[in-house]
């Protein structure tokens, strides 16, 4: 089975930051993404889904090296210093790589 | 003034299950339902009176309550940036959260004049409105300026359009629209059963405030005072605008209460957006952990005295 | 034929904040409790007057609104294919929506008839059930042939065990074995708070039709002018059926809005399992929101001059 | 003794679905909140009626009730043990189970006495909380010894303020200091509401239960005699008990059904932590898709007539 | 400490899928797998949780090789030209080689 | 972009045993840790959530070598042989090697 490589990128992040993260991944182009709710610990310390100003999102994208790159950036730039957030990357494996 | 709410006592339980860390938790999807319940049913209920008899002249009340909405953070500020010494994001985040208001605490202000029977001015639920934005923009104008950086078309969209303007206006349009017989067949949900919900609503209040109470000390005595003379302050400019708007003392006593309450979730979420490097934690620990508790259980009744001595004189 | 109902309002309460982007939302959880109760309690209100007056001779209606199940798609289908030019598994998934049955547009106008004391034939939520899974057989057999590759076992086991048809059989076997004086007990949940809880299910509708507005046009002015026409189409069908098997105007009322309806549950579940090659956009764009919104608005006030016409004469 | 309660019909309604693989199933969170309203109208329903009529002499039957829950699972363990040939660790949990009681079974006896008029002490939601915590206790003892493995601080948090214990004795709270008419505001979400409350809950234990039905077999025959069994033998020392300290017929009845019922909230959960090697499928089964059936739909009918034997002789 | 490899395939599809993917992993021989709710977008539009037609699932299979492969044969015979998915694949280090 | 290595170790388990792994993580030294809920089958069966006593837990920690070894020796130690529970890990990359 002929699989190729591309990189999966994880956000774990504040929940309200949804939206917006949602609009910047459009503007970098990429072509999907999926979401799930979860709660955790951290630098700025325990997010306890269950309110609405509290709780966290997991982002994952599946795209190419550049994008990768590019959102990871982005993300470094704009997030980093002033929201909870955590990145982290690593390779897998895909079957149609027109798709990502 | 008469004993203790029976809802309040929901809240304390709330409270003493939370610091105690026992594992009681309300489902996020039942928070959310309870809230959107309360905002309809307050925004009915205005509604229906409206249609019932209209509010006229109202358009000097409406805009000597914005005004409001934009001087009560310019009073704020300067006490917490030079007083309390704070950076100027967090100063000018938490000013826009004591400008603001907060429903939950309309919502126990409305449910002690229903108990007590205080008639008041029934378009009121149009101030949580009218008081939502304005402090939270000028907040943001003191962080950052009238900067670019701001993208102020988002952000006025995610302010006008929040959840608790629309269901609020939603509810006053269709109460208005449907009148009090339209309404009848939904008095059993919006009505009825509103200081039930109201009760389910505070105990999660409790338990988010208990979360936050362990904040309280972490943040200094600065902050605690803040919590609480800010709104013992700010309910007196709102009673004494209300007074000077002729309101009843039911009316001088929700506006007092709207003054004197303090934001935790329009306001928080817009100035994470728009104010990042304010430290959510103050803001929100002031306002959930402190100012909330001490409006329902000591606030209320004080402003209604206030609104008394206002209103029939010393 | 009299003012707008305000569990409509909700509905348009709902389009109107999606449409504007409000980040208003209704929890998951709460939707499906929702349509849960909704569903129980029009099951309920069903056995409990069978339980009162023994509907006799039900065999030739039962035996009429199946077989108008089975019809209404096979009309729809030459349509969809011939003049909108839809290719075939299309064109079979959107006839097998149109064939079954919306229960948010039932529950809509059984709170129509309430309103307006109209009288119906109290075994009438029996016709949602019987209406909901034919047509969608239907849909399956003109798509796929009957196909050894179609897993009719396990589709059939989804089809008659779905929630809707549990929830309205349940709730009518419950109410007829309790009786009337047996669910008094129940009536606050059930019965009172009938509208309240329509109201939050039409808000939450709003949202989700708003979602899909955007579609709309996409799919160009041949899939609107269906979603319009076919109601009426149907709902004249309905209306036929419903005078022909002597049912009162609230009966006729009923079957007609029944038949002018479109599933958005059941059949954008089956088809998708069944059909995977029929586009799920295009028939949910369809009946959500376009027959969906056209039917609570215009169309069930339209049925009902329908049913006064057949009854009573022009 | 008069025919079916409508709210057990649910609870069939749900086994049924279940049993039969459909697709129904109730959210998570409104089964959460469910429970959270049934926990505290039993305790508000308790409350309001000690600020009515203060209990007097309770201490006894406080005492009385607290021991009959550490013998229970004495009595329990010998039989599972020696007769079941069960591994010590499963024996002492499901003696655990047994010896602990069940709310949900709890309020449909409370809404069986409603039905028939019956009275009963109203302090009796106290016996839910006297008897949830001492079999488990015990359970815990007998699997492990007072070993130093078992962390006896975290573990009676865990227990003593766990959800049920809090909402019981904050609903008793709560009703006794805000007394009869400070809760009329709430009655229709606590009271109105709370048949059709439990019959959505018993909805959804139906549901839970059918998926553990085929569990049952599984586990042999002795396991399904002692979950039959033992409900009998324990609600026949609990009404033994209930008379011993003077109750009424309505306090018998309770507190035979709540020696009677088995747990499968708080013991499951503490026997996961404190007694991992028990096997947890062996004591759900038994508790949730055994006796709890039996205890709704045969037991308490049963427990009535032993109450009245025991109030009014043969 | 020894670890062992196994792969770990992830599928990101329309949750109504549920039920016959269950099915499929029984089938061929799965024993076991995780899931949660998600939401997301993706070649076939948003999908939002929160209404029933809606709303993703992603399901997770940790397995041999030899597995893996079959399963992604079969959901791309099977569901890719008609259903919203994707499927990706990468090692993962697992302790109890019999387990999976 | 400069990347550095961590592990990334995943455990899904039964929802009620949340409070005793976060205790552990804390006296283990974890910096952070992020929990979705999740619903699967195992060798202990199918566990379905929205019932309290079924569900299963997915948690996820990012950490380096070291304690990422110690972790899942922990576990191995304490749930492996009584608690539905599985563990598997691998490496991802991540910006802030100091955060982890
Ligand atoms: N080491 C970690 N491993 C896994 N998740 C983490 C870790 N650190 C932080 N997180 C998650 O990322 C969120 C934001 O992290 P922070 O910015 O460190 O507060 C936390 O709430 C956790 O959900
Ligand atoms: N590049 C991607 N990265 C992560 N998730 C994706 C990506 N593309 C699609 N998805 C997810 O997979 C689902 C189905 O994808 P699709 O078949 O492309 O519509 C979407 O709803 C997303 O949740
Ligand atoms: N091979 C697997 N792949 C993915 N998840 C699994 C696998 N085996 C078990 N799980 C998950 O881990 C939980 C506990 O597994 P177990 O201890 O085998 O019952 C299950 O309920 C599943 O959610
Ligand atoms: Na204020
Ligand atoms: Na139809
Ligand atoms: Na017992």
């Amino acid at each position: 089975m002929a699989t190729h490589l591309r990189r999966l990128v994880t956000v774990v992040t504040e929940a309200n930051l949804e939206r917006s993260l949602v609009d910047d991944l459009e503007q970098l182009g990429a072509r999907g993404w999926t979401i799930t709710d979860a709660r955790g610990r951290g630098a700025r310390g325990r997010r306890t889904s269950g309110w609405e100003q509290d709780g966290n999102i997991r982002i994952e994208v599946v795209c190419d090296p550049e994008l990768a790159d590019k959102l990871v950036q982005h993300l470094r730039a704009r997030y980093y210093d002033h929201y909870a957030m955590i990145v982290f990357l690593h390779d897998v494996e895909v079957l149609r790589p027109d798709k990502f | 003034m008469s004993g203790i709410d029976p809802v309040v006592l929901f809240f304390l339980l709330g409270v003493l299950a939370g610091a105690l860390r026992s594992d009681l938790r309300l489902p996020g999807a039942i928070y959310e339902f309870v809230s959107i319940v309360l905002l309809l049913s307050i925004g009915l209920k205005g509604g229906i009176e409206l249609a019932r008899q209209p509010a006229e002249g109202l358009a000097v009340d409406i805009v000597a309550v914005v005004a409001m909405g934009f001087v009560l953070p310019l009073l704020a500020y300067p006490v917490l940036r030079w007083v309390g010494r704070l950076p100027r994001p967090d100063a000018a985040s938490i000013a826009a959260h004591y400008g603001s208001v907060s429903v939950g605490t309309f919502a126990v202000a409305v449910a002690y004049c229903a108990r007590l029977g205080i008639d008041y001015e029934k378009y009121a639920p149009l101030f949580v409105v009218l008081l939502e934005v304005p402090a939270i923009l000028v907040g943001i104008v003191i962080a950052k300026g009238l900067s670019r950086d701001t993208h102020w078309g988002r952000l006025s969209h995610e302010l006008f359009l929040g959840k608790s303007i629309v269901l609020l206006l939603g509810g006053l349009a269709i109460g208005w629209i449907a009148g009090p017989e339209g309404i009848v067949p939904l008095d059993a949900l919006f009505f009825d059963l509103f200081k039930g919900i109201l009760a389910i609503f505070l105990l999660e209040m409790g338990l988010i405030a208990a979360r936050h109470l362990s904040d309280v000390l972490r943040h200094g005595v600065f902050l605690v005072a803040f919590g609480l003379v800010a709104p013992l302050a700010f309910a007196g400019i709102g009673s004494a605008l209300g007074h000077a708007l002729g309101l009843s003392t039911g009316g001088v006593l929700l506006l007092a209460t709207l003054a004197g309450s303090a934001s935790y979730i329009a306001a928080p979420a817009a100035m994470r957006t728009a104010v990042p490097e304010a430290n959510p934690a103050l803001s929100l620990t002031a306002s959930l952990a402190i100012t909330f508790p001490f409006n329902i259980l000591v606030g209320i009744p004080l402003y209604h005295r206030l609104a008394l001595w206002w209103t029939q004189g010393p």
